[in-house]
């Protein structure tokens, strides 16, 4: 099987980044599936960036703990990474900078110079020379400077080039098909399925890790029907989507988990008031600003129950960027089908993380059609809070003709006015937990519990958000199940008991250190048997997860 | 439908003599006009925050958001900038706004977003039972500060001129005709509207006799001068003993929050098509 | 057994909490223990208020569903209490304004004009013509007015003494005993148990149900060595506390669920910066604003997790006045020993419940002492976050001579820099997660859950926060045990497991709807066989759960 | 022990050109003068926000509260309320301080704290790589504003002086001599000191071309004077093209928060025994 792995390093502002981005590309178009991820820690230049780009005939979603090629802009990246060295690593340097390293010289700043190049071009002589060292052909190297490169492009090839001619072919990576695949982050899978699920506004304060998204539906925006603003802070960035939703638009926000404490107001308004919101929280290590640019998976219970009183709320937790795509579409639509808040919880790893996109698997994903039997009555009589059999009232939005649509954060009548009987309290708070019971009958036929690796196995690793990758690969390897729960509230309790019937041995693997997931189930009486947690703010690697997971199977 | 109704089957539950029935009835009276003069009520939305003066929520027979403690602004905006044909008011209290979410007013004025925000400033927390306010004059004593507060207050009006409001007003509930025309003007401005009401609270901060004293009506007064404005509005700082000036103090024409998003709207394009497009360009 | 059971209801401003309270204190004087519930709508002027005053030879936190004295100083009183009326019930009322009533005609407004007295006076018309009709000595109602009416006193006993002499005795209350005891809401027991753990300063924001702990210690403060401020809003307050305990002051912080969102960024900054802060969070009917006077225990689950990552937390859920003096005593002590937050959580029912307080119930309640063989070394060396054995690291403060005491949000090393090292990362993530074994250990010792009841019943009430009262009453009556849980974190298992030994049927009561607290234990393995929830905002009434509880018991 | 050495040996990570040197290296040696005069550097406590401007607070061998984005204010606030005798430095952002917590500052101006906040202005967000802040100009390209954004800057000296701030000042990062001066004068002031300091970001907004162009030193400035300091604060917008005045715009002297908080200082009392007399009084 052919599988690749590739680290790439150097300091913040050589535009390691787009350079591992680059390379994932080149193995997309030798048919390979990519995956990418990028680390950097919390400064703008310095330090020590690096990412591990991929590639595989199969799709994949974690990073291994060795490299095949390793790719040196300094001295930092040979001294940091000996641990992901086997003797066959190819190593690739810039000679000028990484000069404690062995390998394949790469006369960077010669390059250059003939080439009268930036220094940040430096990145596409190490790429050239990878080229050539990978057994790439010169042509794919043009076509996707072409396409992803679109400043200088003549200039970055002038130096790939130089760079290419001068290495030596050590390791051919075969071409394997001749199809490629979309090549984006788990932020651009949510962003494009927000656009799916029918976004027209997304507000955000920027936050590692959904800064990014924010950034690229700014850039979009004037190529679509929507509005991106960037707000004074997080209360403003909540408070104004709902604006946004009583006014008829679908709204979306995007924060971390510091930025989400200051929207918990908002969300537990939102769910009295049954105003739909989608809120994208990108998980990172914690507590407070702790780690902010690496991952965590620790605000599982804080989004399931953040925000005062009890209402019904959607969370999903993709694990890849298909399902990142899909349920942040879903995540809209059922927001808006049961005028609920939806949290779209990703983590650090996902959201910033690069994945080929594969749209032969999102499969069919429309919700039910709208609730049947509830006709929209407006004019005097309309009653924005109207009692109906599956708790959903029919919603108006301002400027309906002779309709006056009132919302409130107070428990109220259907109408919309406060009120402090007793007996109608109870009354709305039932209708609001019966849209909670009709979400779920829905979720449960949109498949909310996915199983992968051998599914007859009696040992069952339980993965959610981006651990799906890595737990996938490792249940491969060890010939065990994997079972993924996408939604995590209204909870899927069934289709979970049914995910894990046979399984006598069940592993949790978590990025956080109370086993979050975990004590959900046990909430649930289901018992994880053993718990294989993380919290330095890395992710697993294939490797470090199949001998954490060995060791607990001894 | 002409002639709404404008008053909704909820009770009143405002104190006797409270300033907040002529806001009401101001409030009532200019959308009523308005409705007369062509403005679809249907197209009017009030946003109020937490406290007495947000009971009007419950109180006019309008669209509305009866929303959380401090945060009628960033619903306003986000009402203007998704229907920018509504005409959106807010109700919002002097704990409400000038305490809890007074960024939020700040920059709604600095972005010259079209809204109009009418503060119902009676220098109290009314709901909560009589705390100081950042508009209580120094040493008053509330329920926060039996032995009377710590810090001066701040002028609004100040405040919003120094944010870059672009209509600046302040009434009275006692004043029930220049109420009306500021509420009018206020609506009708195109911009940030913003008047500071001082309101009657009857039963925690009844400062009827001290306003009745100080009180007296803007006359001869250019509203297009920012440097005459900023000089009158400290005139009374809200502590000190001082003539208390009422109307409109200044009034300027500016390009809207609104006018600026959408100045370039996107081209009428299919967003599944984009989407297309765009995994294209990833490719 | 004495039992008696009294309400009074006017409009609001018509001062029916303080008349309620002077009823209490005139069973005070009999001898009896006593208990207040008020209700009362959001608005300051008319609308329904009413007390139900209840005395009893024995401990109470409950109200009756039956009154034997109805005191009606309007109609709406009459009307919307028929309910509570039984045959015998005694009715007083003002002649003038209650004409719907029959039963004792008390001539307030007459009253009121001979003595020239003002509106607010009708109390005392009422509370004299009822002490008539249930037989109390006038030298009693003296004692009373001059000890608790200091404004006026001889005017109200003038207006209280022409009601006692037009009024006929009715029922007597019996004199049980000389001794009383002080009358006090929870507030007011939290905020005196507060100044007990060493209070330096409390600092809040209105908020219903906890504003009245902030005018007691605002009232309390030029007698006493604590400052007390009203800041701008919730996010200044809680930052404000961390600022004050950074410098060694002992700061609490007092708010509802509303303005505990916004709190939720600084509990996780105090929680990642090791800060202590007591916070106590007087919850009530959500979502959102919901019904802002009336009671509710649904932020158990978002006090226990709320704040982006994992850190431990103390949650101590008191159920009447002692407990919430010495528990809110402990959560101070306990917060500043180990270096962590700390959650009083209590509801409307118990806030703003007025309870007989008895110092006998308070018992020893000592943390141990500090961690020992955890020296302070100030002084060049010092570091803020020195890695000890439990966890907890000797604190120092602002302002000792060469000494820099330096906190942060982020990751960070034994000095307080920031870190990105991935092992550093993982050793401090466990230091903090040591002191949460810690304090467990400690909290096993204080008795964290209580059991009353016949102990030896199979049958158990799971109750906690105010329904403590409710539920051992019911239990006494049907001769079945009552577990409450006071500390819900760190989570007191082995206690829990005690206290359930020989269980066979648990019952949890809630005021909420999700069980809240029944999930818990469910997480922790313990099953809740049936669950009693309200969640309309008005607290159980005895008769009520006995109701639920034997229905459910069937 | 007198001239402890200011810098900690974490490694700083500023960009090379950074403006934020300067500003460490003008606390340094301020610092350094008043502990030559007589301060105890073990009395001075720096909270810092998050952002670039920030990491003053790892890079500054001093009492320090690394705080959360946009909270410096409230917490030194506190810290000076328990322990009136410390120095509190507020070293903010203007993503930090003018958008996140800008109430906090116009309520830190309000009461008379005496705290001095300065504002590592480079107006843009440094550390998430560079979207518009409150005072970017108008029609500035961020990552979050690609097209150029639709608001006009806040003018934060405006807001300050309208909030009540007894001492104003500007900075300029390329201007060390009067940076440091402002900054001592700033630590001495008793009350609320401001500086604004228009910070060289060299990676996402670096300005030195144009402050060099437009920047001058404020000379024959009366400082005493409310009026001349608002004037001369309005005569640059952060927009618009403008000769941008550095240096002490405006300084008064009144009484401080503290003073105020701690004018009645409570008598001598033993605690546990005013709780038995407060459970007296309820008996
Ligand atoms: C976040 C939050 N904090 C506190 C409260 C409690 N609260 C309700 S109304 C109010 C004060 C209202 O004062 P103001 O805005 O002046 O309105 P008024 O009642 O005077 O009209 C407060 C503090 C709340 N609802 N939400
Ligand atoms: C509540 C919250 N929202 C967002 C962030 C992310 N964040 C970190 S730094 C920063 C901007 C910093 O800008 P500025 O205050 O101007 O500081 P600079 O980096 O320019 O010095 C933001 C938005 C955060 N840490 N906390
Ligand atoms: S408390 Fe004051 S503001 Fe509130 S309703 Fe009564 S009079 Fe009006
Ligand atoms: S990004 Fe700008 S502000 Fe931040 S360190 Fe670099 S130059 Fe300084
Ligand atoms: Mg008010
Ligand atoms: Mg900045």
């Amino acid at each position: 099987m052919n599988d690749i792995s590739v680290l790439i390093g150097g300091k913040a502002g050589d535009g390691i980044n787009s350079a591992g981005l680059t390379i994932a590309h080149l193995f997309n178009h030798l048919g390979y599936r990519v995956y990418m991820y990028f680390d950097y820690p919390s400064l703008i230049k310095g330090g020590h960036n690096f990412a591990i780009v991929r590639a595989s005939e199969h799709k994949i979603g974690a990073h291994r703990e060795t490299a095949d090629f390793l790719l040196a802009l300094n001295n930092d990246t040979i001294d940091v990474h000996t641990g992901m060295m086997r003797p066959d690593t190819e190593i690739i340097y810039d000679a000028g900078n990484a000069t404690r390293a062995t390998g394949t010289p790469v006369p960077v700043s010669g390059i250059l110079n003939e080439e009268s190049a930036p220094l940040i071009m430096g990145n596409s002589a190490i790429i050239g020379a990878f080229a050539k060292a990978a057994g790439i052909q010169w042509d794919v190297i043009e076509e996707v400077f072409s396409r992803h490169l679109p400043k200088e492009t003549a200039k970055n090839l002038s130096v790939a080039r130089k760079a290419y001619d001068v290495a030596q072919t050590k390791r051919v990576v075969p071409v394997i098909g001749p199809g490629h695949l979309p090549v984006i982050t788990g932020n651009e899978a949510m962003g494009l399925g927000l656009i799916h699920g029918g976004l027209d506004a997304y507000i955000s304060y920027p936050m590692t890790p959904t800064s990014n998204l924010l950034h690229f539906l700014a850039e979009q925006a004037p190529h679509l029907p929507i509005t991106v603003v960037h707000p004074e802070n997080e209360i403003g960035v909540i408070i104004m989507a709902l604006g946004f939703a009583y006014a008829g638009k679908k709204a979306a926000v995007g924060t971390s988990g510091g930025g989400f404490c200051l929207m918990t107001e908002g969300l537990s308004f939102a769910g009295q008031a049954e105003i739909p919101v989608v809120i994208v929280m990108g998980q990172r290590t914690g507590p407070s600003t702790g780690l902010p640019t690496y991952t965590g998976q620790s605000e599982l219970h804080f989004v399931l129950h953040a925000g005062q009183g009890e209402f019904p709320r959607l969370i999903v937790a993709p694990g890849d960027a298909e399902e990142s795509y899909v349920w942040a579409s879903l995540a809209m639509q059922l927001a808006w089908k049961y005028q609920i808040p939806a949290i779209i919880l990703g983590d650090k790893t996902l959201n910033e993380g690069t994945y080929s996109f594969d749209r032969k698997e999102l499969g069919e994903f429309h919700p039910d059609p709208e609730i049947s039997g509830e006709g929209l009555v407006t004019g005097p009589a309309y009653g924005r809070y109207r009692l109906t059999g599956s708790g959903v009232s029919p919603p108006a939005f301002p400027g309906t003709p002779d309709t006056v649509v009132k919302i409130t954060s107070y428990t109220h009548d259907e109408t919309g006015l406060s009120t402090e009987d007793a007996g109608i309290s109870m009354i709305m708070a039932e209708k609001r937990m019966k849209k909670g019971a009709r979400l779920l009958e829905e979720i449960d036929r949109l498949g909310a519990v996915r199983t992968y690796g051998d599914r007859s196995s009696p040992v069952a690793l339980l993965a959610w958000g981006s651990n799906k990758g890595v737990a996938c690969e490792v249940a491969g390897l060890l010939g065990i199940r994997v079972v993924q729960p996408i939604v995590l509230s209204p909870f899927p309790l069934r289709q979970m008991k049914e995910a894990l019937s046979g399984v006598k041995r069940l592993v949790s693997v978590e990025d956080n250190m109370d086993g979050q997931l975990g004590s959900l189930l046990a909430s649930r009486g289901i018992t994880v048997d053993n718990q294989v947690l993380k919290y330095d703010g890395r992710p697993f690697s294939v490797g470090e997860l199949r001998g954490r997971v060995m060791e607990v199977l001894k | 439908m002409i002639g709404r109704n404008l008053i909704t089957p909820a009770k009143n539950t405002w104190c006797p003599g409270c300033g907040n029935f002529s806001l009401q009835f101001a409030l009532k009276s200019v959308l009523g006009e308005l409705e007369q003069s062509g403005t679809s009520l249907d197209d009017v939305v009030l946003v109020t925050g937490i406290g007495c003066h947000a009971k009007m929520a419950d109180y006019l027979n309008l669209n509305s958001i009866y929303s959380i403690h401090g945060r009628t602004i960033p619903a306003a905006i986000g009402i203007k900038l998704a229907n920018p044909r509504l005409k959106v008011i807010c109700c919002a209290g002097d704990g409400d706004c000038y305490a809890e979410g007074l960024d939020h007013l700040i920059f709604a004025a600095k972005r010259n977003a079209d809204i109009t925000v009418i503060i119902h400033n009676n220098r109290v927390y009314g709901l909560t039972t009589g705390q100081y306010t950042p508009t209580s004059p120094l040493g008053f004593r509330g329920r926060s500060t039996p032995g009377g507060t710590t810090e001066l207050p701040i002028n609004p009006l100040e405040l919003m001129l120094a944010s870059g409001a672009t209509f600046v007003a302040r009434g009275y509930t006692r004043k029930m005709e220049q109420l009306r025309s500021l509420v009018k003007q206020g609506l009708l401005h195109r911009g940030f509207s913003f008047i500071d009401v001082l309101q009657i609270c009857a039963t925690y901060n009844n400062m009827t006799d001290y306003y009745h004293e100080h009180v007296y009506d803007l006359k001869d007064h250019d509203i297009s001068g920012f440097e005459t404005a900023f000089r009158k509005a400290r005139e009374w700082d809200y502590n000190s003993d001082a003539r208390i000036a009422l109307g409109l103090f200044y009034q300027q024409v500016m390009p809207t929050y609104e006018d600026r998003v959408f100045a370039h709207p996107p081209d009428n394009i299919d967003s599944q098509k984009r989407i297309e497009e765009i995994l294209q360009e990833k490719m």
